[in-house]
């Protein structure tokens, strides 16, 4: 009988979903190298890379959350918030970079654990509580600023250190360094979703919360620690944002949280909780990055790419249920 | 208190809703009061009333897919995708106005039918859905319109459906709102469609259970609100002209705001049409005023936020007491 | 239930509170402290001397410097003059309805003059009417409304947009010319939207003199991509694959930055590309943002911008973009104070042009140039 | 027999609506199996929920180990020794065996879970249990009977002074129970304070010390095991309670027809190859273990969930069954085990579940006729003496056996001709309960068919005419009510299929 349950498909020695995904990423990266020479080039690459930096770091603090089985639509908006609070204090009020950055992920944080809080221990439904807090933080956003888009230093500017954390200049070519710090921060969150506490028990909270109460966890404190992984990700992002584009506009990020979902859950992250994995929603974000970069390349206007991003993520979903049902039978 | 509670008249009418009624008298008073009395006054109203309008079709609509528990916030998008698709149709492939105006409600028909598909008979989570629809709504009406916005005409310049909205200065909008509120009162209170929605919202597997086709309805409360968000499309470019496309979701937020803070449960199962007028009509003052004391937008979407956490909290509360 | 009655009462009191304390800290935005309410109740006062005054402005939005800049003209003039204005504006430009709203409510606020730079050139229609109405003047200031109700609007400061889109052609133009005539050439084109009637403008105005230049060298040139632009271009085109030169238009589907820097790689990876103008702010630090990785700009292709704010003026000062079109927001804003007050003091009033200058690394220190390249 | 370890005094709950513990008393002494006994409803998982901290009580003390008490949480009483094997299973399915078993008191090397260790902790577990389960296997793949075992070895597995088991046997095959037996003797050898709650006589008499009987949430006395007999708990379970007399013979006439007749009805792993027949006026019970795949069987026959294979004749004409709505147009209805979630919408009105089934026979127009909605919704509150203020009383607010009547009314309303019972008891009181069958017996008599699914021995017993035992998905007999016993039932229930 023990035996038995040893024998896994291969499909699911190979991760199931996430093999898929990144199978179809390859496939995403080839089409389009082959549709357009000029999605060839290194250049290209380093591209997609620049423009997916916010998105996966937001994705890997939203995945902690979605596995709770709750969601945090709170981090688009808040993204943009955290990052006009900091370089206000960065560009008008002089403060030193370092600081304005932390400004920015602390206030991430605080936004996170107001949203833990409201949810786990007020009991609001998640989609609500962070659908309050996103218009909350659009609006903390404006009034940070005065409404102003901030422009943290350009590079070369005194002050823009932070610029080269994702990318170095060394020769001639432009090494995008944000990848490997990346790959070991998604290492670093495999490793905590997977082998500490926190992780476990937000795996615990979204499979069986009940269970999880009875066996005498801290339920609240680890419902909350969620959120507050999820904001502490977005203040990171907010950073990532102000690293590589050079303005940060008020009233914008609402629409970032979805490409961060939707690579989650593109990524194997179930939609109802208690399953997904760090590596599957960075490959998951991929696939958006990939066709957000790629379509204009094949001619494809801008429009057409959310229609595809929508439809994607239906289909995502859409495999998973039909998996799931015919395990049922 | 519990007294004036289980008075007759009070009963009949509903305590929240009397106690929400005193909200915006307050409010009022206090935005009079507050800008000097710059605020009474029929221009005020009537630029609060532009605004409830679209909101408040957004609001009815979205009452009913609360009500069976799911959620929907690609409505704004999708007010945005059928105002601009009929707008196009008819400033630039030249549709006579009665179609474009159908057209709209079409195009929220069928948005409302995709999502009710793939929430009631594919068991896809609504928020996903939702996120997909918006991306999608967003999409598809910048390829049709080519990523322009659209403007609709003026009054003089053929747009009658303008008279829809007011005319002179009677608003003729308000008493089509409230025909429509009505026509939503008695749908979900008073007849079969509602009963169900209402029943699977509460505990869907046990209508399942009794041999009621719960997909079927299911579906149809997001049609419902697909046909009514049609409907806020007429109402939002009546009152501000021109929509852009990519853009709309500002007005997820308020009408989902609107819909809560009048009392309808996000769990499901409860919701109450008239709580919904009176909530969006919270919103709408609370926006006017916020602009009438030199605020910008930004306190209005910080103090909504906050009054739905509290409206929310004290939906929870109320629960947790009853069970 | 008596808690969710209870917690009702909650949120209504705190709303008051709210405004309450609102109601003493001066609006973030307010120039100067709005304590005395304006007495004139319908239209305004002729009479009053010009310290009496209050103005309603309302400019499209915060996002970009050039706003930053183009409020701050407006609140120097107003203390100068000693007027009061108070200025706002929607979070993003592509909030029409908030926009709408706000005008309204600056008209039932019955100040002596409204100053209006529309996001929307039709939906303040109703709105102007009603300041007609009620005898308050309104001065647009960087986009005209074309269609509004006679007399409501006295005057227009603006730029020629078209002519200052034209300008960054007849700039560019001259640089691009040695590498054009070898083969098929692209240049691209990325306007933030499809939507304000100054980007459309702008974005016309390049296309339709760079046709017009190389047409009279002898050039064929071909139009595509945003087919409203293609559109309502006047340019004489051919089909795409007889063209010598390519003009290609992207239009993000938001207006956002990171948008614009997507759409704007993707034409500058295409190695025909010599050429690359951003029609505003925003979609010129996205071709920016895009060059970033691509390192192309300055050498393989030469890009015009418009507007400033520090990112771009850096890039124009180190020769990574080759030039720009600023118009002049500080003055813009100084003179929309100034018309305001002719009109409220009853002083007949007639639009104002101002100027859109070309600057590039040489003439960005020339006093004329100087003054108008705000951070 | 110890000391004392564990003493509940006067404990006293309340819930809205219902007394649930009534001044009870309860104590366990050191290296004793000590039953607690009751039936539903009658107070037993209550009392172990006060204990634990899961409720909070209203009055009384505990004193553990001699000192007075209070736990706030499952995880205060499980530090201090009092551990409980819950009923329903509480298993995250998404982690492993291990990972479960040791949840919320993780091996850690640093901030790293030591999964090795605990895999290896486990295993060590399981050997010294004799169980044969793996470690790393996901939870959701397990047997309910495998779970349940896990969730045993998990209580062990605490450094437990108490362990209390509520119903633990449910769910297990024969040997299964062999095994539990052991390890509970164990447990006990090493002086243990052990609490049993079981609703199957002869267990108490093999496992247990001391019997403690509750009744209507009040305690009625204490006796031990080797000196009484199964009739004296019988008894004082019973109390004042008359039941229905119980069935010798099948009141079901000879050439009653056949309503019902399922054949070669496959749905999932809970349901393979279940044929049997139903006759008018007939009670047919279904009896098996917890997880033996009866409620399955129920659901795909009402369509509640997909069937792969089978047919299913109502009055010898096949009919097609895919949805609810099919079964309920053919005049089946069913009533669901779990009523909260699958029988009443409990938010909505008496008025409102009641007519749910049959809403389109009370319309005016578009509009709902609410006078003939109330009409009809009166009529069956009469009849089925429904206890409530009014018929527009929101059924979350009726007692446990009110809100069954409720559900029966609906069917009622629907005039079904068949209708399956799942657990029409649980969760109702005594008292209730009678009605409850009184019903039953009332419906068959007037030619309505019903399928009894229960647990509870007694009421399969005593209600049934025939009855079909269920094991592993699979039918392992049939009995008719004249010769039937408890032996003959549980042999079959626990039948190892190979």
């Amino acid at each position: 009988m023990a035996g038995d349950l040893k024998k896994k498909s291969i499909f699911a020695k190979l991760g199931g979903q996430k093999f898929i995904v990144l199978l179809v990423v390859i496939v995403l990266f080839t089409f389009f190298s082959i549709a357009s020479q000029d999605f060839r080039k290194y250049t290209t690459v380093l591209n997609i890379f620049d423009f997916s930096y916010y998105i996966v770091l937001m994705a890997i603090g939203v995945t902690f959350p979605l596995i709770t089985g709750g969601v945090d639509l709170s981090i688009g908006t808040g993204l943009i918030c955290y990052s006009l609070a900091g370089g206000y204090l960065v560009v008008h009020l002089g403060w030193p970079t370092g600081l304005g950055l932390l400004v920015s992920v602390l206030f991430g944080i605080l936004i996170g654990f107001a949203n833990g809080v409201l949810i786990a221990v007020m009991g609001l439904p998640p989609f609500l509580a962070t659908l309050c807090t996103c218009m909350i933080t659009r609006g903390l956003g404006s009034i940070c600023s005065k409404g102003f888009g901030i422009s943290w230093p350009t590079t070369g500017a005194p002050g823009s250190w932070f610029r080269s954390i994702f990318k170095m200049q060394i020769g001639g070519t432009k090494i995008p360094i944000g990848f490997i710090w990346i790959l070991i921060i998604v290492a670093i969150m495999a490793f905590v979703l997977n082998h500490t506490k926190i992780g476990r028990y937000t795996i615990a909270i979204g499979s069986n919360k009940e269970a999880a109460v009875l066996s005498g966890i801290n339920v609240k404190f680890y419902h909350i620690m969620a959120y507050v992984i999820s904001g502490f990700f977005a203040g990171l992002a907010s950073i990532a944002y102000a690293a590589v584009f050079p303005t940060v506009q008020p009233g914008t990020g609402a629409g970032f949280e979805l490409e961060a979902i939707g690579g989650a859950i593109i990524g194997g992250v179930s939609a109802t909780g208690g399953a997904g994995s760090i590596e599957g929603t960075l490959i998951g974000v991929f696939v958006i990055c990939l066709l957000k970069t790629g379509l204009p390349f094949v001619g494809l206007q801008a429009n057409w790419q959310q229609i595809i991003t929508g439809l994607v993520l239906i289909a995502a979903v859409l495999v998973d249920i039909i998996k799931k049902r015919r395990e049922a039978k | 208190m519990d007294k004036i509670k289980q008075n007759p008249i009070v009963k009949k009418l509903g305590f929240n809703r009397i106690v929400l009624v005193f909200v915006i008298l307050l409010m009022y008073t206090l935005f009079c009061v507050a800008t000097g009395g710059n605020f009474a006054g029929l221009p005020r109203i009537l630029s609060a009333l532009n605004y409830a309008y679209f909101l408040g079709f957004l609001s009815l609509g979205v009452t009913f897919v609360i009500a069976t528990g799911g959620i929907d916030f690609s409505i704004g998008p999708v007010m945005f995708c059928a105002a601009l698709i009929s707008g196009y149709s008819l400033t630039s492939l030249g549709v006579p106005m009665g179609l474009a105006l159908l057209i709209s409600v079409f195009v929220g028909f069928c948005f409302g039918l995709f999502n009710g598909y793939l929430v009631a008979y594919w068991s896809v989570p609504p928020f996903i859905v939702s996120m997909a629809s918006m991306n999608i709504a967003k999409g598809v009406a910048s390829v049709f319109t080519k990523t322009q916005s659209v403007s609709w005409p003026q009054l003089a310049a053929g747009g009658w459906f303008r008279q829809l909205v007011k005319i002179g200065n009677f608003p003729v909008g308000l008493v089509i709102f409230v025909l429509v509120a009505i026509v939503c009162a008695l749908l979900l209170n008073k007849t079969k469609p509602g009963r169900y929605i209402l029943c699977l919202g509460s505990n869907r597997e046990a209508v399942r259970l009794s041999g009621v086709n719960t997909k079927k309805w299911e579906m149809l409360a997001y049609v419902i609100c697909g046909v009514l968000v049609g409907i806020a499309a007429i109402f939002f470019v009546g009152a501000y002209t021109t929509v852009q496309p990519g853009y709309g979701d500002q007005y997820n937020n308020e009408a989902i705001a609107g819909c809560v803070m009048g009392g309808t449960s996000m769990a499901g199962g409860l919701a109450s049409i008239s709580g919904t007028v009176i909530g969006v009509f919270i919103i709408a003052l609370l926006q006017e005023g916020i602009l009438a004391l030199g605020f910008t937008k930004d306190y209005q979407l910080i103090i909504t936020g906050i009054i739905v956490i509290v409206a929310v909290y004290a939906d929870v509360v109320a629960r947790r007491r009853k069970n | 239930m008596r808690k969710k009655v209870l917690a009702t009462l909650m949120t209504a009191a705190m709303a008051a509170t709210l405004f309450a304390g609102c109601g003493d800290s001066a609006g973030t935005d307010t120039a100067s402290a709005g304590g005395d309410t304006a007495t004139a109740t319908e239209g305004g006062s002729t009479e009053a001397a010009a310290g009496d005054y209050k103005f309603e402005i309302i400019v499209k939005s915060y996002q970009s410097s050039y706003w930053q800049a183009a409020v701050k003209g407006i609140e120097q003039e107003a203390e100068a003059k000693g007027v009061t204005v108070n200025c706002t504006g929607p979070n993003a430009e592509s909030d029409i309805a908030d926009q709408v709203n706000m005008l309204n409510n600056a008209i039932n606020n019955a100040p002596n003059g409204i100053g209006l730079a529309a996001c929307d050139q039709d939906a303040c229609l109703d709105a102007l009417q009603a300041a007609l109405d009620a005898g308050i003047p309104v001065v647009c200031f960087d986009s005209g409304i074309p269609n509004a109700p006679a007399g409501s609007v006295v005057s227009t400061v603006a730029t020629d947009n078209y002519s200052a889109g034209a300008t960054a052609a007849e700039n560019l133009y001259p640089a691009l010319k040695d590498k054009i005539g070898n083969g098929q050439v692209r240049v691209g084109e990325v306007n933030q939207e499809a939507t304000s009637e100054s980007i459309i403008n702008r974005g016309l105005g390049f296309i339709d003199k760079f046709a017009e230049l190389a047409k009279a060298d002898g050039y064929t040139v071909a139009v595509i991509g945003n087919e409203k632009y293609v559109n309502d271009s006047k340019a004489e085109t051919v089909a795409e694959a007889d063209a010598d030169i390519v003009i290609e238009v992207a239009v993000p589907a938001q207006t956002t930055v990171e948008l614009c820097a997507t759409e704007a790689s993707a034409i500058m990876n295409k190695s025909d590309t010599i050429g690359m103008f951003g029609s505003n702010q925003i979609a010129a630090e996205g071709i920016l943002t895009a060059n970033e990785n691509l390192g192309v700009l300055g050498d393989k292709i030469l890009a015009a911008g418009f507007d400033a704010g520090s990112v771009i003026k850096s890039a124009v000062s180190s020769g990574t973009m080759y030039g720009a079109v600023t118009q002049s927001p500080l003055v813009m804003g100084i003179t929309t104070v100034d018309v305001l007050c002719d009109a409220a003091s009853g002083k007949s009033v007639s639009d104002v042009p101002t100027d859109g200058y070309w600057y590039n690394a040489d003439n960005m220190e020339d006093p004329e140039i100087a003054p108008n390249l705000y951070d | 027999m110890g000391e004392v370890i564990l003493t509940m005094n006067d404990i006293d709950k309340s819930f809205p609506g219902v007394h649930a513990l009534d001044h009870v008393h309860f104590d366990v002494n050191r290296g004793e199996v000590h039953a607690l006994m009751g039936e539903n409803g009658a107070g037993k998982s209550t009392l172990m929920k006060v204990l634990t901290g899961i409720y909070t009580k209203d009055s009384g003390t505990i004193e553990f180990e001699g000192k007075e008490v209070e736990f706030h949480n499952a995880r205060e009483a499980q530090d201090a020794g009092v551990v409980i094997v819950h009923q329903e299973l509480n298993m995250v399915g998404h982690l492993t065996v291990a990972q479960n078993i040791f949840i919320g008191r993780e091996f850690k090397k640093g901030f790293r879970i030591d999964d090795k260790k605990m895999n290896e902790e486990a295993a060590k577990l399981f050997k010294r249990l004799n169980i044969d389960i793996d470690p790393t296997a996901t939870m959701s793949d397990l047997t309910v009977g495998k779970q349940q075992m896990c969730e045993i070895a998990k209580a062990i597995s605490h450094e437990a002074k108490v362990i209390v088991f509520d119903e633990p046997s449910a769910a297990l095959t024969e040997s299964e129970i062999a095994e539990l037996f052991k390890i509970i003797r164990d447990l006990r050898e090493q002086q243990l304070g052990i609490v049993y709650i079981s609703h199957r006589m002869d267990e108490i008499k093999v496992i247990t010390d001391r019997v403690t009987v509750m009744r209507d949430g009040g305690y009625v006395g204490t006796l031990i095991t080797k000196d009484c007999t199964k009739d004296d708990i019988i008894n004082m379970m019973v109390g004042r309670v008359i039941y229905e007399e119980p069935k010798t013979k099948s009141l079901v006439p000879d050439d009653a027809p056949v309503v019902l007749k399922v054949e070669h009805l496959n749905a999932g792993k809970m349901v393979r190859d279940v044929s049997f027949e139903l006759r008018k006026g007939e009670i047919l019970g279904f009896s098996g273990l917890m997880g033996a795949g009866r409620t399955e069987t129920a659901r795909a026959i009402f369509g509640a969930d997909p069937k792969e294979s089978g047919d299913i004749y109502i009055n010898g004409k096949k009919v097609e069954i895919n949805s609810p709505e099919d079964a309920v147009k053919n005049g089946i209805g069913y009533l669901s085990e779990d009523r909260k979630r699958f029988g009443i919408v409990v938010q909505k009105t008496i008025a409102e579940n009641s007519t749910l089934a049959t809403l389109e026979k009370y319309m005016k127009g578009i509009f709902i006729n609410k006078k003939k909605e109330n009409e009809v919704t009166q009529k069956y509150v009469d009849s089925l003496a429904t206890k409530t203020p009014s018929i527009d009383q929101l059924v979350v607010n009726l007692s446990g056996g009110n809100q069954q009547k409720v559900v029966i009314a609906k069917w009622l309303v629907r005039d079904s001709e068949i209708l399956i019972f799942d657990e029409p008891t649980r969760g109702i009181d005594v008292g209730a309960k009678n009605e409850i069958y009184k019903l039953m017996n009332r419906l068959a008599a007037e030619g309505k068919s019903i399928i009894m699914i229960s647990s509870e021995m007694t009421e399969i017993l005593r209600m049934s005419d025939r009855i079909i035992v269920m094991c592993e998905g699979k039918v392992t007999g049939e009995i008719g009510i004249e010769e039937v016993s408890q032996e003959k039932i549980m042999n079959m229930a626990t039948r190892e299929i190979s």
